[in-house]
């Protein structure tokens, strides 16, 4: 589904303060793969995942995106940006943001305003259709990222940190959403999160990234018995241990991988 | 591998290095080819069409040369003419910007920040903005008197008014979040207007401003036809225009057309200079 | 081929005989040396030569040329010094159709306030004058008539004023002495007690030409039938208007802004009543004295014979 | 000026947003009644200061009468119909070219703002031609196009199409690159990103482009008026009011008036417009929507 | 320091969509203390915040800071926004967005400088210095606003999920410096968290907030021995315990306190 082979990227390429974000850095996911990306802040993961949509060309490597070569954005795809608040239109309603990209899926009005309704309950916010970005909370607000993202049933979907601003209990319902909506439409999802514990729960696999400039430093299979569940899942021997390893992968005491 | 993806990379930064430089020449190429290509299009049509109110350029350019740039050379090529007509322009035209930018400005704060103010000279404010300049003349007149005061204050009144609402959608539009911070950290009225608002009103101020620029060109001609006035290139433009004399005329419209051009080439460069951030964060899409 | 076809003088009908067109449009000024050609239109002097004329309001001469050159206009009403430049400068191959008026004393005047320091016309030198526009039949005449008062003319410094400001400007001594034309004569007189120092229109520039009526040579190839009736109509206008002051101060408020107690009272111009090339080629002659034609200009190939009377 | 309408009368829409760019000067919210009595009081005071300068005599009286008699002036010349003809002349002629100014300049700033490469094409073409004044304009332009109506629509085109079209392409600018950003992920094209995200963003600066304009064409049918002096038009009743001896400067500063007027009227209803148009940016600023 | 009394406010007051935010709230800080507040997303603490900095005026109730009534912002206050990305200056690099604030406080131009460095440094952004905003990570922005909050050394600080974007290991660090600098400078802390876990760790007491309109459901003192340690203080039982108890008054499951 998704190939990265050897990317780098430079930001202020030339000038003399020159950031290198990305290096040599290689990755594959499987379709229908939940891949969670970990990674000191400021390593680079916003800047893979852009990369990935094709909204900025690396300086070096390639991307393929189902054997394609991304150089625009990838059909099918849907990002929730880590800045989400920006991402939203102000002058658009709740309801109207996330029909919006609906106009590529050949939808009539109704049911893309349908399908936003939908995707707005799904994430606990039904009622707040009508209002607008600025009159939201900031978890709101980022639910209505999460929203517009899963209203699009994209088969690649790229999540940067979407859970950060909403409280514990949502942002277990609101994992337990994407693992649903996954298995319901087979998406591939890539998603960057700073929680440990998080990465283990809804990853299939868990990759750590390096300090600046990023690479892979550690890949790890998560191998739980499905579905799921946020108690006995977390319970389980396996997901104690693995959340342990990625700790200390974080932490730069593991071995490279 | 560390080292030969580093070669790689800088090899790719060189690469874009010189797409970017390619690219700058070739659009630089492409406005002067455009430019050419114009010219020489006016130039065969007025030639064909062979009308005295429409001389070819090449003839306008000799014009301009015998009329303005055959001086000695102590004068830097500048005939007296010149030295009579085009010098006392430019004076008044930058001395009337810069009053009617910097009138412009204080009173788009004032409007933009201050319901106060906004509330005591909105209505006053758009009432003199609708009023025809031409319209005027007598009570400029008798106001100034004849002369540079008159000028000046004609082309004050008329270049103020998109300087002053783009600076006061500008102040009114700062970012809530930046004036909340600004209030929490308690900053003077002079340290939120220094260092925050006239920042973010920047981008729009200069919007007017650009427009002020060549505004400022216009009435400059329009200040040289109220009564009395006896030098500058409008006066030179409207008397070639009374006498007939066409290629003069046609000089006169070139030589502002040149000045503009020019003026605005400088604009941008203080533009750059001043909205670095603001085009260097605008570009986060490459 | 000239007017020489049109000299024999055809009977005046109303049916047009022969007209190239009928309807025709002229564009003139909103001042009383235009007069003649509404007191035509107001005697029906073009009905009776098949003419249906409507008149144009525009507010200088420069600007009724590309009208002239686009064919919105037939011809126009201007002032001799400004289309021989504009003949001069090839902006427009000039034809006189008709003449217009002439300065009669008093018609123009150079006046000055009463308490100011000018009193003769050796006072005025080194003074500011106002003109309407400069480098115009103001300039042209009042230098000749310096010369003959022993004025040195280029002492005298010229600027434009335009009409609405002449008497702030004046008032508030911007300029020295006032350059006039009426009604603002009579008016500076009566409502200011202005003095008249010098008559711009005397000796040597006695009569002076100041304006006619002129189209394109093109114009008056394609229509010299039109442009004979047109002539005889406006010499016939003007013989009427001599003794018939009445005739004029009627039109005078349709076309100006001079209400009929001031018509009453205004100096008028002479309204030429025949074309005499040798009076205009002096204005010619002048202007190329004072360099401002590049070329002399032969008046005389411009006009056609007097058909009327 | 979008200016705040009343804070009092629409507390709860911004109750609580009321920190924004008038916290700069704000003491405390005001009423309707005060901030009517502000604009009445700044009205007052300009009138006041024109009847003081004619009154007195610091400025000439016959050529700046006393603003009680302008306005005297101003109301009798509503029931004359020749005036009527003249300003409903006007107001066509401004109309037709604000209109077409704007629908020439948005989707033209749309283009030069988007695509740098025309932007940099047709700058020296566009630069050369701005700073041509009207006066040596008009007549080449009433040679190719003929005087009358079309002369002053094509006149005030030109100069109303500079502020909507600046405006424009700087709007664009100020847009967040991550609402762009953000549609573009979604697989829009350029041109959408543009229509549905720039376009709109950006579209309060466009419309304060557009109120300059506005003026502008106001200016600018007036004053061609004025200076080409034929036909109808309120120009044209200026022109003709100054060529009366003496000047009737009394009918021409009623006539500038109602100019005045008409723009102060056009500007509210704009900005009207536009705060019920952009509501969600009003708001968010902390202004009353 | 800070009394809240019967604090109630209404978005939209008066028209059909009103939205009661927060409703009879009763809250008294001491001096020194460092209080969490917890509660569901869009339940009103962000609101309850910009109340307490004068920023918004409260349809109802009052608020005392150090005796006085808000009415406009206390002096002496410092507030990091939950939007930290949009408070910060674009214009301005960072150690100069962090020095800002730093003229208020009779500083001349080298120490604030200074000071700036050493707030930076003690986020981790030693070097950034002269970057602009855009070009950090939402992180490492986050981290600016952490830094020139600190830097100001506020006797109040109000901070709106101040660590919601950095990664596991910078957050520990973090809330140790937070604890740190309180620890020095005797401020007094109000700190919106979604972490139940980081709300007892660094709190003296946790306060939980219900479903909007918001009110206090739950008041808990946290009796944890000093100084806190990442390690030992999170494997006490009490923290444990204490954790246990935040999260099921969070779930809705306490009575209330
Ligand atoms: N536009 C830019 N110009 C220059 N440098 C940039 C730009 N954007 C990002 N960087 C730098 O690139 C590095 C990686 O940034 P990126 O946003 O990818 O980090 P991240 O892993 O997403 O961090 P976080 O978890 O804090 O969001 C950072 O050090 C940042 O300073
Ligand atoms: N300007 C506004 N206009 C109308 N309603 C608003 C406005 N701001 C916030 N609200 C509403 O008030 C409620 C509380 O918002 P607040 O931002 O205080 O929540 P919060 O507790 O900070 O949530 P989060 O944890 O998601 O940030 C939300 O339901 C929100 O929709
Ligand atoms: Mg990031
Ligand atoms: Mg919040």
């Amino acid at each position: 589904m998704l190939e990265i082979t050897n990317l780098s990227h430079v930001y202020g390429g030339g000038s003399p303060n020159a950031h290198h974000a990305i290096e040599g850095l290689n990755l594959s996911v499987a379709a229908g793969e939940l891949l969670c990306i970990v990674g000191p802040s400021g390593c680079g993961k916003s800047t893979l995942l852009r990369s990935i949509a094709g909204l900025i060309t690396p300086t070096g490597g390639q991307i393929k995106v189902e054997g394609d070569l991304v150089r625009q954005t990838p059909d099918n795809l849907a990002v929730v940006f880590q800045d989400y608040s920006r991402s939203l239109f102000p002058w658009m309603s709740v309801a109207d943001n996330v029909a919006l990209p609906l106009r590529r899926k050949n939808m009539d009005k109704k049911a893309r305003r349908e399908a936003a309704h939908e995707a707005l309950e799904s994430v606990g916010l039904a009622g707040a259709e009508r209002k607008y970005p600025f009159q939201l909370s900031g978890g709101m607000q980022q639910r209505v990222a999460i929203a517009r993202a899963l209203a699009y049933r994209p088969s690649l979907m790229l999540m940067d940190e979407p859970f950060g601003s909403v409280d514990a209990q949502t942002r277990e319902d609101l994992e337990d959403l994407v693992l649903k909506v996954r298995g319901h439409h087979r998406m591939t999802i890539v998603l960057i999160t700073h929680d440990i514990d998080e990465s283990v729960y809804v990853g299939d696999r868990v990759v750590v990234l390096s300090k600046a400039p990023a690479h892979v430093v550690g890949d790890l299979k998560v191998d739980l018995p499905g579905p799921r569940d946020q108690i006995t899942t977390r319970e389980h021997p396996d997901f104690v241990h693995l959340r342990a390893e990625v700790g200390r992968l974080v932490r730069g005491h593991a071995a490279a991988a | 591998m560390k080292a030969t993806a580093e070669v790689a990379t800088r090899a790719a930064i060189a690469r874009r290095d010189s797409v970017a430089r390619r690219k700058g020449v070739r659009t630089a190429a492409f406005r002067w080819l455009v430019l050419v290509v114009l010219i020489l299009v006016w130039e065969t049509v007025t030639r064909v069409l062979g009308s005295a109110f429409f001389p070819p350029p090449s003839m306008i350019v000799v014009r301009m040369y015998t009329m303005w740039f055959s001086g000695p050379p102590s004068t830097l090529f500048l005939t007296d003419p010149a030295i009579e007509h085009i010098l006392p322009s430019l004076g008044r035209m930058a001395a009337g910007f810069a009053g009617g930018a910097l009138a412009g400005v204080v009173l788009g704060l004032a409007v933009g920040l201050s319901a106060r103010a906004y509330d005591y000279l909105d209505g006053v404010l758009q009432f003199l903005r609708a009023i025809p300049p031409p319209a005027l003349i007598t009570v400029f007149l008798v106001v100034f008197g004849f002369g540079l005061k008159a000028q000046l204050a004609f082309i004050m009144f008329s270049i103020v008014w998109p300087v002053l609402l783009n600076t006061a959608d500008g102040a009114r539009s700062v970012e809530p979040l930046h004036l909340q911070t600004c209030q929490v950290f308690r900053l003077t009225r002079a340290e939120r207007l220094r260092r925050v608002i006239l920042p973010s009103t920047l981008p729009k101020m200069f919007a007017g401003l650009r427009l002020a620029v060549s505004l400022s060109l216009i009435v400059m001609v329009f200040s040289e036809l109220l009564p009395g006035t006896t030098d500058g290139i409008g006066f030179q433009l409207t008397f070639a225009k009374s006498q007939s004399d066409l290629t003069a005329m046609w000089a006169g419209i070139v030589l502002l057309g040149v000045l503009g051009y020019l003026l605005n080439e400088l604009f941008l460069v203080v533009e750059r200079r001043v909205l670095g951030w603001h085009h260097a964060a605008q570009q986060l899409t490459e | 081929s000239m007017g020489g076809s049109t000299t024999a003088s055809a009977p005046p009908s109303a049916t047009a005989g022969g007209l190239e067109k009928t309807k025709i449009k002229i564009a003139t000024l909103p001042a009383i040396d235009s007069a003649a050609l509404y007191v035509a239109i107001d005697q029906k002097l073009f009905e009776k030569e098949g003419l249906e004329v409507t008149p144009q309001v525009v507010q200088a001469a420069p600007e009724a040329i590309p009208m002239l050159l686009n064919g919105e206009i037939d011809a126009m009403f201007g002032n001799y010094v400004s289309m021989f430049a504009a003949h001069d400068k090839g902006a427009l191959k000039l034809r006189i159709l008709a003449e217009g008026s002439r300065a009669a004393p008093d018609s123009l005047s150079i006046m000055a306030l009463p308490d100011s320091p000018i009193k003769t016309a050796k006072d005025l030198e080194g003074k500011t004058i106002n003109v309407n526009v400069l480098q115009n039949f103001q300039e042209l005449a009042l230098t000749q008539v310096l010369k003959a008062n022993n004025v040195d003319p280029a002492s005298i410094k010229y600027v434009q004023v335009t009409f609405q400001n002449i008497m702030p400007s004046w008032k508030s001594g911007q300029i020295d002495a006032a350059y006039l034309g009426e009604p603002m004569v009579t008016a500076a007189t009566a409502s200011m007690g202005a003095r008249k120092i010098l008559d711009p229109a005397s000796g040597p520039a006695a009569e002076f030409p100041i304006s006619g009526y002129v189209s394109t040579q093109e114009w008056y190839d394609k229509n010299p039938k039109v442009a004979a009736a047109f002539q005889r109509a406006i010499h016939n206008a003007a013989k009427l208007m001599e003794n018939n002051r009445e005739a004029v101060a009627k039109v005078l408020p349709t076309f100006t802004q001079i209400d009929a107690a001031t018509a009453a009272t205004v100096t008028f111009p002479y309204f030429s009543s025949n074309d005499n090339p040798v009076r205009l080629q002096r204005v010619a002659d002048w202007m190329l004295e004072a360099k401002w034609l590049g070329k002399p200009i032969e008046v005389k190939t411009l006009m056609s014979p007097t058909t009327s009377g | 000026m979008a200016g705040q309408a009343d804070r009092g009368q629409d507390a709860h829409v911004t109750h609580d947003l009321r920190v924004s760019a008038q916290t700069l000067a704000r003491a405390r919210p005001v009423g309707t009644a005060t901030r009517w009595s502000r604009r009445a009081a700044g009205a007052v005071a300009f009138v006041a200061l024109i009847e003081l300068l004619s009154r007195t005599g610091l400025v000439d009286p016959e050529s700046l009468p006393p603003a009680t008699e302008i306005a005297a002036r101003g109301v009798t010349l509503v029931s004359d119909p020749a005036f009527r003809a003249h300003a409903l002349t006007s107001m066509l002629a401004w109309a037709i070219g604000l209109g077409l100014a704007a629908l020439i300049a948005v989707p033209l700033g749309l283009l030069l703002g988007s695509v740098p490469i025309i932007d940099a094409a047709s700058r020296s073409v566009v630069e050369f031609l701005r700073p041509i004044p009207s006066v040596a304009l008009i007549p080449l332009v009433a040679l190719l196009i003929g005087t009358g109506l079309q002369l002053r629509v094509t006149l005030v085109v030109y100069a109303a199409l500079w502020p909507i079209l600046y405006n424009t392409m700087y709007g664009l600018r100020g847009v967040d690159p991550l609402a762009k950003e953000s549609l573009r992920s979604y697989g829009f094209g350029p041109l959408s990103v543009l229509l549905r995200v720039s376009l709109p963003s950006s579209a309060p600066f466009i419309m304060t482009g557009f109120r300059l304009a506005a003026g502008v064409a106001l200016i600018l049918t007036v004053s061609t008026e004025i200076v080409a002096g034929q036909g109808e038009g309120i120009g044209v009743f200026i022109y003709l009011a100054g060529l009366a001896v003496p000047a009737r400067m009394t009918d021409i500063l009623a006539g500038v008036c109602w100019v005045g007027l008409f723009g102060v009227v056009v500007n509210a209803l704009l900005v009207a417009a536009e705060r019920r148009a952009f509501r969600w940016h009003h708001a968010r600023l902390g202004e009353p929507g």
